[in-house]
């Protein structure tokens, strides 16, 4: 069952301390900054941040990690020219990092949610991102086992949602959210409008309501 | 495999707009081909708009259009860069997961990228300097390299220091094993075979300097 | 787990409607459920309207609709059982490998089977007689299996030739390990325990009877 | 590039004795019965079949397969009420058999695809259809090493495709097709209609042109 929260406060509630959270977005597209914000207020410490990137300026997830609460973030790219909140923290060792290669990030994440118990990548073959790794030749190609990587929270900023739950993306705004919705035990999505059940067409609809548990709307971004 | 006339060599070394054209001048018409972050997205200006090249972002559209200007510009809509673009006729968009499978399932024709080093086998370093204070940041560096049917690189063969990048082992940490197919550098163009590294053309040099300046096997293949 | 009152024992054997009634009391409001093929989709009909039950069917639909009759019936949209069903509002579509992956990533909150014998132990055998000319033939059953978070079976106790089908061990060759939770029959209801098989309600017979005829260990938690 | 055929035997030419098929479709929603039409005309022999059934009635697949053109079946579930040409083909050793779960033949055509090397799958752990295949706990759990399923061909059912190639399904006539779709060497549609490109709400494509290789209109089906 999908609840329909009246503000992101309600929709952050309960998040426990040690927690790891998927946030969705590439760059601004599809981050849930109303989310963040929520999450930041609402206190919990040592948390496993799983993202494409490890916050951007000062705000959103380089809001929470400023604040100390991140004990790691698994990430494809932490580095980037407005990314000095993490840049600080990481080369002060307060907090840890594991880099995943853009596509295995994704479908680990996507395995999760799958009930994959592993896979045989070969992404990174032969690199350091590698090491200690187990390995098999498949196809005369070496391949990495890699494992599911699930959030007990994940954080996803869609476009619109109808009551039921089911959600529509817009764009290149669709980016993680799909895959992360269902490798969580609870999602959280940040939508622009909630609409009647009904008023989606079925076959826009992208992640379907079984993967939301809560939903919150925060008006349009634009 | 090469559909296209061998671009003839010059007098001159290339220009950084004379190194895209030459890649855009070796993509056959209809492929879909993704364009990696920086000095590739060059590459762009050079393809011909009746060729019928697909452009695909990691972050999850084919036919990926030209930078957005102005009111065109939609948070939604960027490419792995996080700039802007537009949405021409034809353009999909689908979720991380499906669109890092579309590439590391060998769907794309071609990648073009830039590189620190490229060995003589094609082992391709372009991520991480591996200097101890570095965070890495790999990105989709590595599914890149390794999903594309054919991977071009662009860069200048020489660092500003004058040290070859066309090298017979990388010293920097290694984005991906014999992927690399051509190199297009200022001095010249190379393509990676089992019999040694090709020269295809040469600019502002000639095959005996390029013998002498590189510590690679060269066959001249003009 | 359970958010209903027990069903009531009664005198006599249940019929295939009344057991059919027991499994949707025992469906929690709000759940996501798969009836499989034959009997349990019986259970659909039982299911109260307002309880937002929301069907899987494991061809790509949530949100499942009831038989489509006369010009309703449309051959693009159908379940698992290839009759012609409804769409009502909230419905989504997705692939096949989608649709499996939310099975199997154990987002269905219940699903219902059909078996030939069910182990003391939850073992289900559903798919096959092990018969040698038997063509085998497993459709989704090991998936939904396995997939759901909790598996009810269907079935008659005795087969027709008055053979428990509630057994020590599984004869025929098995569709999942461990994986029933209740077992809802003719002459009682059962669920699945470490501490043996629980006897939750018995319909037409005693429990003494039952323990006289059944080879595993009964506790009698009526 | 996509080809638009004027014809299903166009569509259709060029396939070899001893391919591999992949053919989409569950009951007749999305089975693309003009091309299996096609192939018959077409003659190759020695055929693998990978598909969710192993035909119904007289037509389609079964009569490739009354045709002797069929040397293996790889399916979830050959044996049904109509399936007599398989069934007496099976029962004279005439033609092969591969059982693989539904949602595993899914996930094993989307790892090919996918560019995934094997996967381990918790489906059918301990049963007969994982006999003689390497397993691994993971999680606790049992999973089976399940390898890629690719095809030389795959033909596909689909709702509308633009002059590019892209692809929208309808209702639950989408199934196999979008995963079977990624995974061949050639992709061959049939559509209702083919329409301008840029008449396809990007939002609703399920199936990216870079995925189709040829697409035939063969008008309503309805």
């Amino acid at each position: 069952m999908t609840t329909i929260c009246t503000s992101t406060q309600e929709a952050l509630s309960g998040i426990a301390d040690g927690a790891t959270v998927l946030v969705g977005g590439f760059g601004m597209a599809g981050m849930p900054v109303h989310l963040l914000d929520a999450l930041i207020d609402a206190g919990p410490r040592d948390l496993t941040i799983v993202s494409n990137n490890a916050g951007n300026g000062d705000t959103g997830l380089a809001a929470l990690l400023s604040k100390g609460r991140v004990r790691k973030v698994v990430c494809s790219f932490p580095r980037q020219s407005d990314s000095w909140v993490f840049d600080d923290l990481y080369h002060r060792g307060l907090v840890e990092l594991e880099v995943v290669p853009q596509g295995t990030l994704a479908e680990r994440i996507r395995a999760a949610g799958a009930g994959i118990g592993a896979f045989y990548c070969p992404t990174g073959a032969g690199t350091i991102l590698a090491e200690g790794k187990e390995t098999r030749e498949l196809g005369g190609r070496t391949h990495v086992l890699e494992y599911p990587l699930a959030g007990d929270i994940a954080l996803i900023g869609a476009h619109i949602a109808d009551r039921m739950g089911n959600l529509v993306y817009r764009k290149t705004a669709r980016n993680f959210g799909p895959v992360m919705a269902t490798a969580a035990t609870t999602t959280i999505v940040q939508v622009e409008r909630i609409v009647a059940t009904g008023e989606l067409d079925p076959e826009t609809i992208i992640t379907p309501s079984i993967f939301v548990d809560r939903v919150v709307a925060v008006g349009d971004h634009q | 495999m090469t559909t296209t006339t061998p671009t003839p060599s010059t007098d001159r070394p290339r220009t950084k707009a004379q190194i895209a054209a030459a890649v855009a001048e070796d993509i056959p018409a209809g492929s879909y081909v993704n364009l990696g972050i920086g000095q590739p997205t060059l590459v762009a200006d050079h393809i011909r708009a009746d060729a019928g090249v697909i452009l695909h972002t990691e972050n999850g559209m084919l036919n990926m259009g030209r930078a957005a200007a102005g009111d065109e510009v939609d948070p939604d809509l960027i490419n792995a860069g996080k700039v802007p673009v537009t949405e021409p006729a034809g353009a999909s968009y689908f979720h991380h997961a499906d669109s890092f499978a579309m590439m590391r399932g060998g769907h794309l024709d071609i990648c073009v990228l830039g590189a620190f080093q490229v060995a003589a086998n094609g082992d391709l370093a372009n991520w991480h300097t591996g200097a101890p204070d570095a965070i890495p940041a790999v990105g989709g560096a590595m599914d890149l390299a390794i999903g594309a049917k054919r991977l071009f690189v662009m860069m200048t063969l020489l660092t500003k220091q004058g040290t070859p990048k066309l090298v017979p082992a990388c010293t920097y940490p290694l984005t991906g094993l014999a992927c690399v197919d051509r190199i297009y550098t200022d001095l010249a163009t190379f393509a990676v075979s089992p019999d040694g590294v090709e020269v295809l053309s040469v600019h502002g040099t000639t095959f005996a300097d390029l013998r002498a300046l590189l510590d690679v096997p060269l066959v001249d293949a003009r």
